[in-house]
């Protein structure tokens, strides 16, 4: 029998050591994986090197694993909107690498799809192409940039089978099915974990052979991050 | 002389029937305000949504629904979402027909600087490199002077490059300037604003257009 | 207004002329563009270039394009199904380039995602890697192989709304959303059109921005190039 | 002496739970009929399906549902579809497990040929040079020999190569071979074949492990 589930959050995680390099899907706050955050928070876990195109906020998503101090290093595209990420990143307790966003998600899909580097025009020109190699093809400057290696990618979906398939919802998709694909451990947290076999083959996002882990979420806050309305008529 | 929703509704007059277009995040997300009558516009969020509707009515925000400057949005018909990667695809590929940024700073030659101001707390790019190297049609809308009254049209970029010779046009309070191999070239002028005084706040080479017109805005 | 939609096949490639370079979509008999091949028959362009999979049969598919000597060159991984196929390319009529399966389809997506090349190490060491650059990467060496630039790509899918989204059924995805992604010109053919707003945008494999022109097809053929079936106990 | 079937059925011996497994056409494909008893194996299609199943009865036929080679097959339950570029990109990134192939000829140092025939019609390569350089667990199922009688395991492929040094383990009609530094170690002799004659049959390095017996199909 395929055995994915595991029980919880801290189960899914408990073999993630210090010094451990995780992609974290989400963008901004939306589609982050909110058990696992915490219970990395539980764990204690240090030193870590995190992926992920944000750093949450200061209460809440990767901030709270900055406020205890449990990351090294955050690689994102920006990370702008958390006070306590400032202090440490000022004081030098925090390192960032920053990298344009097309190339973090392309870095991570190439990862999952066995490409060892990837070519993209961002940041030809830029302080980002540093020590990086130029190429032109057809008259065009690329950047050469490789393909993440993260120990785990912990990502959260709406809908997942007891397989590993995962379906994903409105923009909370963004960068989560592309560190599915990316880790070399995947942990995949979901709103709704459903019996093989329930959800449409045609319509799934991840294919469950890039998921190594799978558990049903519980008490998700999905905080916004800002609510804008109108009003009615 | 513009405020800046004059600047959006300006702007707004480059938009095509049909067109996919990618906003940024200020000024530029005013545009959506002023697609004119009749035209279909489809608006691209770079976090994976073709298709960004107005603000939700307060019953109906949702939290998986965000734009790229996390802003809680709606779909419109015909929407469709997807992942990170596939959305720099569409931008890389050519495939959004216009784009438009802020800017701190755009160079005669086209260059942009709007990411970084050395001494100050780095946010980060977020998707600006990519769109600037990828897009096919980028116009920046901005002041045309900084808040010590500097001009942001210059010669040379001097805050940290974000991409190299790709900006097409720009549109400030005081008038629209398209990028040529002579530099800025202004083809209109804001109500109430002279050349002399567009001369005057630009550093960067300027010429000015031989049909050059006052801009009319509704 | 967007306006995407054609009224039919002949409509969709009027512009198609001698010479050009074009994707078919399809796997086998799978997937293909079925009015659009008839189409392009129809109307008798010649010269072509064409980037599918395979090359149809002797009597359907790109092989009703062969019959009629339309085909100038094909770029396809298998072309194992057609005595017509090999009457012409054993007496010179037809160029043939085969490239690994996983390399055309990733040449596609390439060009959908806007990256000049990629790196695979599909061919190292064969006769594929003759002229190409080898890299190494991490003790492995890839081949770099460009992307794919076809004048047209023309594409078959299940449902397809008026902005051009494209829903695909089981395996006869396969290359078409990549093909959809990939041409300078992309056209659509779906077995059911239906108003924009009625997929849901969740579920939708190709987004519209890709697709240019779109319609409704007809008569669909879908013939099996394998019937194997299992007996009822 | 093995038959097809035999071989098949050594190769299913291979398989562990939970095991995502592409099998080739021809003997490959036999594997899936002896899946050990309460083992779940899910087999990946390259032309897009994860999970395939059994051929389907005579009106479930579904023409837009078949496998690599071009069969019309049925879904299991958590069956998956996707496009072509994942389906390799699956495959190039290592998630398969066990990869099953034919060939034509394979060296003792792993290299494999199993596409083309000079002087003979050219069908193509389809995945399988993608399978060869990317998956980590490569078996090749085949005839000991050909039909001239002439070894296939050779010391240096003379067919034109498919990819070098990837293949872990050769099983034949007469036995069962590990891919080794020392070239090819027979393991395993099927029944009724005496060690001499895999000698006499076999032209590349070949080696007999200390521990070798005699296969146990059942």
């Amino acid at each position: 029998m395929l055995n994915k589930i595991v029980k919880n959050a801290d189960e899914a995680i408990q073999d993630i050591s210090d010094g451990a390099v995780l992609m974290l899907g989400g963008f901004g706050l939306c589609g982050i994986p909110e058990n696992c955050i915490a219970a990395l928070v539980r764990k204690g876990v240090k030193n870590l090197t995190c992926i992920s195109n944000n750093a949450g906020v200061d209460d809440f998503g990767i901030g709270l694993m900055l406020k205890t101090r449990q990351v090294k290093k955050m690689i994102s595209s920006y990370v702008g909107e958390n006070a306590e990420f400032e202090r440490q990143l000022l004081s030098g307790e925090l390192e960032v690498e920053l990298i344009p966003q097309g190339t973090l998600a392309t870095r991570c899909m190439a990862a999952g799809y066995g490409m060892p580097a990837i070519f993209t025009p961002a940041g030809v020109g830029t302080e980002v192409a540093q020590g990086k190699e130029v190429r032109e093809f057809n008259g065009k400057q690329y950047l050469l940039e490789h393909a993440f290696n993260a120990d785990f990618a912990i990502v959260k979906a709406w809908k997942g089978d007891t397989h590993g398939n995962l379906i994903f919802r409105a923009t909370s998709r963004n960068f989560n099915p592309l560190m599915a694909m990316a880790g070399k451990i995947t942990i995949a947290e979901v709103e709704e974990l459903v019996p093989a076999g329930e959800l449409d083959p045609d319509m799934i996002h991840t294919p469950g052979i890039y998921v190594n882990r799978i558990f049903q979420g519980v008490n998700y806050e999905k905080r916004i991050e800002q609510v804008t309305t109108r009003l009615k008529d | 002389m513009l405020d800046k929703f004059g600047i959006a509704k300006r702007i707004a007059q480059e938009l095509r029937d049909g067109y996919y277009v990618n906003l940024g995040i200020g000024i530029p997300t005013l545009v959506a305000n002023y697609v004119p009558e009749g035209m279909e516009v489809i608006l691209q969020s770079e976090n994976g949504l073709l298709g960004i509707g107005p603000f939700p009515y307060a019953d109906e925000v949702d939290a998986d629904l965000i734009n790229a400057g996390k802003q809680t949005v709606t779909t419109t018909k015909g929407s469709s979402f997807f992942d990170s990667a596939m959305s720099f695809g569409m931008i890389r590929s050519g495939r959004v027909d216009l784009t438009v940024l802020g800017a701190m700073e755009v160079a005669d030659n086209g260059d942009i600087a709007n990411w970084k101001i050395p001494g100050k707390m780095v946010k980060g790019m977020g998707g600006a490199m990519d769109l600037v190297a990828s897009a096919k049609n980028i116009i920046v809308a901005m002041q045309h002077v900084n808040k010590a009254g500097e001009s942001k049209l210059l010669a040379k970029c001097t805050l940290p490059i974000t991409g190299l010779g790709c900006v097409e046009k720009v549109v400030t309070e005081l008038g629209v300037f398209d990028i040529t191999p002579e530099g800025f070239r202004c083809v209109e002028y804001a109500p109430g604003v002279t050349l002399d005084y567009i001369k005057e706040k630009t550093l960067g080479r300027l010429v000015i257009a031989d049909d050059v017109k006052q801009m009319v805005i509704g």
